[in-house]
C-alpha cells in the first residue's frame, strides 16, 4: 500500500507541523526558566514531554484514520495529537493553561483531550490501553464503523495494562491497534535493560494476533503496515500490535541531562532526522518540486504559529473555575 | 403490607439494570463470571439469558484491562454497568478507577464525560479474611470525581442503581455481601422489602433518616445502618430515643442531613465498617463539629473496624466488627446513662 | 528425567494425603451448613476452594524443592502446601482458625503462610508472582541457592501480574518457575472465553524463556519438565513458564453448584482421576505392590487424620488477639 | 550554626540509604530510574555509583511486578528500599502494597515480616497537572499494616529514613516534591537544614512541635508544615501565637502530641494537601473532638485541598492549594480577630 500523491503531501505536512510546534514549544517553555530552570514558572509549566523525531509514527498511523476513529496517546502526546486533527488552537491554548483550551487549563499538556476528533490521554503508562479496547467495544456492540488506536511507548509495553488489554482485544476481536512507539528509551533505562525480548512486535504470539516491527522510523512503512492492520480491524477480524523504530531527538522532557545516552548516540540520531528524510524522498521518488515541499513547510508552520499565538493572546482560566466540571 | 413484593438487594439490582436495559441500549454489563453465573453474588442473574452474552459479558480476570474498558466505552457513548467481583480487589485495578473513570471527565473539561457504574461487593462477618472482606468506603469516597453510594435495603438499592445507570458520571456502587439476600451469605431481613416494579430513581447523595429519634443520632451506611437500628430498638426499651441516619451515599455527602440530626440530638455515634482512621467516621465527625461545636453535649463516637487486616478466625473478626451491642453501649455513655453490669 | 522409586512413593504418599485432606474439609466445611448453607457457620466458615484433581501438578513440582525453596500459592492452596511441607496440623488448624493455626487462625485457608518451608498465598489472582521473583531476586543478590515456584491458574495468566513478572524474572536472570495450573475453568468462565491463545506455555516467547504445555495431568510428565526447569534454574540460567493440563474435581468453591459446566464433564473428569490413575501405574510400571500401596495410603490418611484431629482440638483464638500481629 | 553541614532532602535521603547499605548487605535498592539518574528527583544520587547496578537496580516499568517482588525479597530476610516515581501512580501496583506488603506479616501470625521502605513523591504546585500532583496522604494511611512517615526538612528526612530502613515493618516514606531541593521543582529553603553526618534515627510515630504558641494549633505534614510555619510568622506579628505541630508520620499519628497542644490552645486548624474529605483532615479534627472537646474554643477548620482532581493551570492549581494567606485568614477568625479588609 503506498500513500497517494495527496496523503504524503499530508503527512509531510503533519511532520513538519508537529516538529515546529515541539520547536516552538520548546522556546516558549524556556522563558522564564532561565537563568534558574524551575518547572513552575514561565508560560508553559509543569512537565514537558517533546516528541521531536517521532513525527513518522504518527502521520504514518493517523493517515488511515478519521475523526470518528479513536486515539489513545501518553505523556507524549503531541505529534499524535496533531496527525489525529485536534483542534490545534486549543491544544496549544491547554499547553498553556489558558481558558480556550480544550479543557480550560485543566488538563495541560498530558491530558490532551479532544472529543470532536475522538482524541484522549493518559499520563500514566499503558493506561490508555484499556479505553482504546473500551471505545473498540463500543462500536463493535454498537455495530458502527471505527477503530481504536492506542499509542504507547516500547517502556509501556512491560506494564500490566498491556498485557491484559491486548488478550481483551483477541478475545473479544476488537477493532483496535496498538502502535509501540519503539524509541529505546523508558526515560532513562534502555530498552534492553527493561524488556526480556528485543522486539515487542513478538508478543504478539502471546494473544494470537499479527505482529510487527518496522525499522527505520519509516513513514512510508508505517503507512503500509498500519494501513493493513487498521483494514483488516475495519473488517472485523481483530486487533493488531504493531511496534515501531523511532527516535526521541529529545531528552524524556526539558531539563533532562540525557547523560545516559552513550557517547555519540544524539548525533547518530540526528543524522537520520525522518523529517529531512522525507522531503528527499518525496522529491527524488515521488515527483514533489522543492518549491511546493517549501509550499507545504510554510503552511504548516504558519498554522502552527498561528495556534500559538492564539495560546498567547488567550487568557487565564477564573481560579475558581478550577472547581467545575469535576462532574458532568 | 404483607403481600407486597418484597426483593433481596440482589434481584433489586438485577431488576433494575434489566429495565434499563430494556429502554437504553446503550447500557451493558461486564465483569467476572457475570453472565452464566450471574454474579456471584447474584445482582446479574438473569440478564445474561435476556439480553445475550454480547451486552452481558464475563470478561478474562483482567480487571485493569475490562474496567479501562468500561471507561472508553463510556466516553464513546455506551453506559457500562461493570463489576469488581469485591472491592478487595481494587488494588490491581484503581489507576483505571481514580485516574481514568474518576478523572477523564475534569481533563477534558467536559467535553467527554464518563458514564458508568462500577458494581462491588464490600463487607464481612462470614470469615472470609483480609483479603474478601474489606468496605473500604473511605478508599473510594476519599478520592474527587466518583459518587459513591452503598444501599441499606432492596428499594434504596433498585432506586440507587436506576439513578447510578442513569447519571452521566461514574458511581461506584458497594453492595455489602451480608445484605444481599443471598443465603449462603447469610440473610440481613430487614435488607429484604418492598420494592415497585416499575423503574424509580433514588437520588444519589441524598441521606435517609431510617429511624426519627431525640437523643443521639447514629449515622451510618449499608450493613451498619442496620446494626444502628437494631441499637436503637433496645435503646428505645432502656428510654434512649435514637435517630438513625443512613448515608446512602458518601459521595455526594449530605451533610445538611447529618447536621439537622445532630443539632437536634446533640449527640454523634458513627458506625462504619470500615478502617477506623482517616476514612469515613472521621470525615462525618469533622463534619458535624465543623458547624455544629456548640450542639453537641458529648463527645462523637465511633464504632468502626480497628486499624487490622480483617482476620478469619470467627471469634477474632466478630470481636472487631461493629455490633448493636458496641452502639447501645457508646449510646448509653453518651446520654450519661449508667451501663449496666 | 524419571523419579526414584522413593520420589514416587512419596508423590504417591502427598497425592493420597491431599486428597484425604480435601476430603475430610469438605466433609467438615459442610459441618452447621445444613440445611441452610450460611458460609459463616460450621467449625470451618468462609470460602473454600479445594485442589481435588491437581494433586500432581503439586506432587511433580514440590518433589524437586527443599524446605528452603519458595513456593507461592493462590487461593486453591492446600494440595501444594501438602506437597511443599507444611505443617499438616498448624495448617489444619489455620484452617479450622484455631489459635494453634499457622498464624493463629488469622489467616485461614486462603492465606497459608509456613516460614519454616518457605511457603506464602495471596488470595488475589497471580500476586503470589511478584514475591516469588523476589525471593528468587533475594538468592540472587545473596549467592544462596534456592528457587522459587509461583503456582498460579489458568485464569491468572490474564492478569497484568502475569506479564510483569515473567518480564522481570527473564529480564533479571531470576531463579523462578511459573507454574500455571490449567483446570480449564475460572470460577464459571472457560478458559476460551477468558484466554486470547489456547495455551499459556506458549507466552514465554513474550519474555524469551522456555515454555512447556504438559498435558494429560500426568504427575510423571511434570516431574520431568519442572525438574529440568528446576535445574536450569538452579543453574543461573534464568525462569520457565509451565503450563499443566489438570483437573479441577470439586465445584470453583464449596457451595458451586456448577451449572456452568457442559454434560457429562465431570463424569469425564472423575474417569481421569490420577490419583488411581497413578497407583495402577506403580504397580503396573514401577514395582509397587498393592500391599505398599495400601500401606502409603495408610500412612498418608493416618496424618491427615492426625492434623485435623488436633485442628479439632485446639482452642480458639483469643479474640483480642485479632489487634496483635499487625506489625513485627 | 551557619557553618554548618546543611542538605537538601533528596541528599539526606540518599545519605541514610548510603549508610545503611554500608552496614547492612540486605539493604538494596529498586525503581525507575533510580541507577544512572540518581531518581527523578535525586533520592538515590550516587548510590549505582557506590554500590552497583545488583544492589541499585533500573526496574522496568513494571509496579506490580517490582513492589511485590520487593514483598517476597523482604519476606525472605532482604531489606528492599523500593521507590514508586509518583504516588499518583499507586493505582496500577497497590495490591502489591495493600494487600501483600501491607498484610502478610499479620497473615502469617508475625512468622513473616516484611522489612521494607516504599519510597514515593507526593505533592503539586509546580502545574505538573491531575496524575503527577497528588499526595494521597489519607489513602495509604487508612489503610491497616503499613507505617507513613513523611519529613518537612532535612533532618528528619534523614531519621526517618535510617528508622524506616531498619524497621522490621513496611514503610511508606512520602517525600513532597516541593521539599526535595531539586531547582528544578522549586527549593523550600526551610527544608534545607543542618543534617549531622552519622546516622541517627528519628523516632516513627512522634510528632513534633516545629514552633510553640499558645492560641492555636496548626496541623500539618511535610509542604503544610511550611505553610504553617510562615502563617505563624505572619500571626505573631498581627499578636496571634501560633503552634505549628509537624505530625512526621501519619501510621504510627501521634495523637498524644495532637491533643496536648490543642488542650493548650483551644484551636485547631488542619493543613493538608491532599483531599479534603475522608482524609487526614477529617481524622485529625476527629480525633481532637473524640478527647477533647471541652477544650475546643472555636470549631475546628481545615485548610485541604479542594474535592477536585488537581488542574494543570497554575492559577487554578495555586487557588486550590493550601497557603500561609489562607492559614492566617482562618487562625483569625478562629481567634474572634478582626480580618483586615
Ligand atoms: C505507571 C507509570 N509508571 C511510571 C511512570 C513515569 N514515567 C513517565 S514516562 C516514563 C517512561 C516511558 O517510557 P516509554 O513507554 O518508552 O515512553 P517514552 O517516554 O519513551 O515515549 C515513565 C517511567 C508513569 N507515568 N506511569
Ligand atoms: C484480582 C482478582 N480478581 C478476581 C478474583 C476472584 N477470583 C477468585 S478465584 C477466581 C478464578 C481463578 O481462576 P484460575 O486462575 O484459573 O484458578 P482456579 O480457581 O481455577 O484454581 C477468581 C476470578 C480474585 N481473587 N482476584
Ligand atoms: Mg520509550
Ligand atoms: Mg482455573
Amino acid at each position: 500500500m503506498t500513500p497517494s500523491r495527496n496523503t504524503l503531501g499530508w503527512m509531510y505536512e503533519k511532520m513538519v507541523a508537529s516538529r515546529h510546534f515541539e520547536e516552538l514549544i520548546e522556546k516558549i517553555y524556556m522563558e522564564g526558566k532561565t537563568p534558574v530552570f524551575n518547572m513552575a514558572n514561565g508560560p508553559i509549566p509543569g512537565e514537558m514531554h517533546l516528541s521531536n523525531g517521532q513525527e513518522p509514527v504518527a502521520v504514518g498511523v493517523c493517515a488511515h484514520l478519521t475523526p470518528d476513529d479513536i486515539v489513545t496517546a501518553t505523556h507524549r502526546p503531541h505529534h499524535q495529537a496533531i496527525a489525529k486533527g485536534v483542534d490545534l488552537k486549543k491544544m496549544a491554548a491547554e499547553i498553556f493553561g489558558k481558558a480556550t483550551g480544550l479543557s480550560g487549563g485543566r488538563g495541560g499538556h498530558m491530558h490532551i483531550f479532544d472529543a470532536e476528533v475522538n482524541f484522549a490521554c493518559s499520563g500514566i503508562i499503558a493506561q490508555g490501553m484499556g479505553p482504546a479496547a473500551g471505545a473498540a467495544l463500543s462500536r463493535k456492540l454498537q455495530g458502527k464503523p471505527g477503530v481504536a488506536v492506542s499509542f504507547i511507548g516500547e517502556g509501556a509495553a512491560n506494564q500490566g495494562a498491556f498485557h491484559e488489554t491486548l488478550n481483551l482485544a483477541a478475545v473479544w476481536k476488537l477493532p483496535m491497534i496498538v502502535v509501540v512507539e519503539d524509541n529505546a528509551w523508558g526515560i532513562s533505562v534502555a530498552k534492553e535493560a527493561s524488556t526480556a525480548i528485543q522486539c515487542n512486535a513478538d508478543r504478539a504470539a502471546a494473544y494470537g494476533i499479527p505482529g510487527h516491527y518496522i525499522p527505520g522510523n519509516d513513514p512510508l512503512k508505517i503507512y503500509e503496515v498500519a494501513g493493513e492492520a487498521i483494514a483488516r480491524a475495519r473488517r472485523g477480524e481483530g486487533p493488531t500490535l504493531i511496534e515501531v523504530e523511532t527516535y526521541r531527538l529529545a531528552g524524556h522532557f526539558m531539563g533532562d541531562a540525557e547523560g545516559y545516552r552513550p557517547d555519540g548516540e544524539k548525533d547518530a540520531l540526528f543524522a537520520k532526522d525522518p523529517i529531512p528524510n522525507l522531503r528527499r524522498l518525496l522529491v527524488s521518488d515521488h515527483g514533489f518540486t522543492e518549491a511546493e515541499l517549501d509550499e507545504i513547510e510554510d503552511k504548516a508552520r504558519a498554522e502552527i504559529e498561528e495556534a500559538i499565538a492564539f495560546a498567547r493572546q488567550s487568557p487565564d482560566p477564573k481560579p475558581e473555575d478550577a472547581l467545575t466540571a469535576v462532574f458532568a | 403490607m404483607d403481600n407486597e413484593r418484597k426483593l433481596t438487594i440482589a434481584r433489586a439490582m438485577a431488576e433494575a439494570t434489566a429495565q434499563e436495559m430494556r429502554i437504553d441500549p446503550r447500557v451493558f454489563v461486564m465483569g467476572e463470571d457475570i453472565a452464566d453465573l450471574g454474579g456471584v453474588f447474584g445482582n446479574t442473574r438473569g440478564l445474561a439469558e435476556e439480553f445475550g452474552k454480547e451486552r452481558v459479558r464475563d470478561t478474562p480476570i483482567s480487571e485493569t484491562g475490562f474496567i479501562g474498558a468500561a471507561v472508553g466505552a463510556a466516553q464513546d457513548g455506551m453506559r457500562p454497568v461493570v463489576e469488581l467481583m469485591f472491592v478487595d480487589f481494587f488494588g490491581v485495578c484503581f489507576d483505571a478507577i481514580y485516574n481514568l473513570m474518576a478523572k477523564n471527565t475534569y481533563f477534558s473539561g467536559g467535553k467527554f464525560n464518563v458514564p458508568m457504574v462500577l458494581m462491588t461487593s464490600t463487607g464481612g462477618g462470614y470469615s472470609d479474611a483480609g483479603q474478601h472482606s474489606q468496605c473500604l468506603y473511605g478508599s473510594f469516597a476519599h478520592l474527587p470525581g466518583m459518587k459513591v453510594v452503598s444501599p441499606s435495603n432492596a428499594y434504596d438499592a433498585k432506586g440507587l442503581m436506576t439513578a447510578a445507570i442513569r447519571d452521566p458520571n461514574p458511581v461506584i456502587y458497594m453492595y455489602h455481601k451480608g445484605l444481599q439476600g443471598m443465603g449462603w451469605l447469610g440473610t440481613e431481613k430487614g435488607a429484604i422489602v418492598h420494592v415497585p416494579e416499575e423503574p424509580y430513581e433514588v437520588e444519589i447523595g441524598k441521606a435517609r433518616i431510617a429511624r426519627e429519634g431525640r437523643d443521639v443520632t447514629i449515622v451510618s451506611i449499608a450493613q451498619g445502618v442496620h446494626h444502628g437500628l437494631k441499637a436503637a430498638r433496645i435503646l428505645q426499651d432502656q428510654g434512649i430515643s435514637a435517630e438513625v441516619v443512613d448515608l446512602r451515599s458518601l459521595v455526594p455527602l449530605d451533610r445538611d442531613t447529618i447536621r439537622a440530626s445532630v443539632a437536634k440530638t446533640g449527640r454523634l455515634i458513627v458506625v462504619d465498617e470500615d478502617y477506623h482512621s482517616f476514612g469515613v467516621s472521621g470525615e462525618i465527625i469533622a463534619t458535624v463539629t465543623e458547624t455544629n461545636l456548640a450542639d453537641l453535649k458529648a463527645p462523637p463516637r465511633r464504632i468502626a473496624y480497628p486499624d487490622v487486616p480483617i482476620p478469619f478466625a470467627r471469634v477474632m473478626e466478630q470481636y472487631c466488627l461493629p455490633n448493636a451491642d458496641k452502639i447501645v453501649a457508646a449510646a448509653r455513655e453518651l446520654c450519661g446513662a449508667v451501663i449496666p453490669a
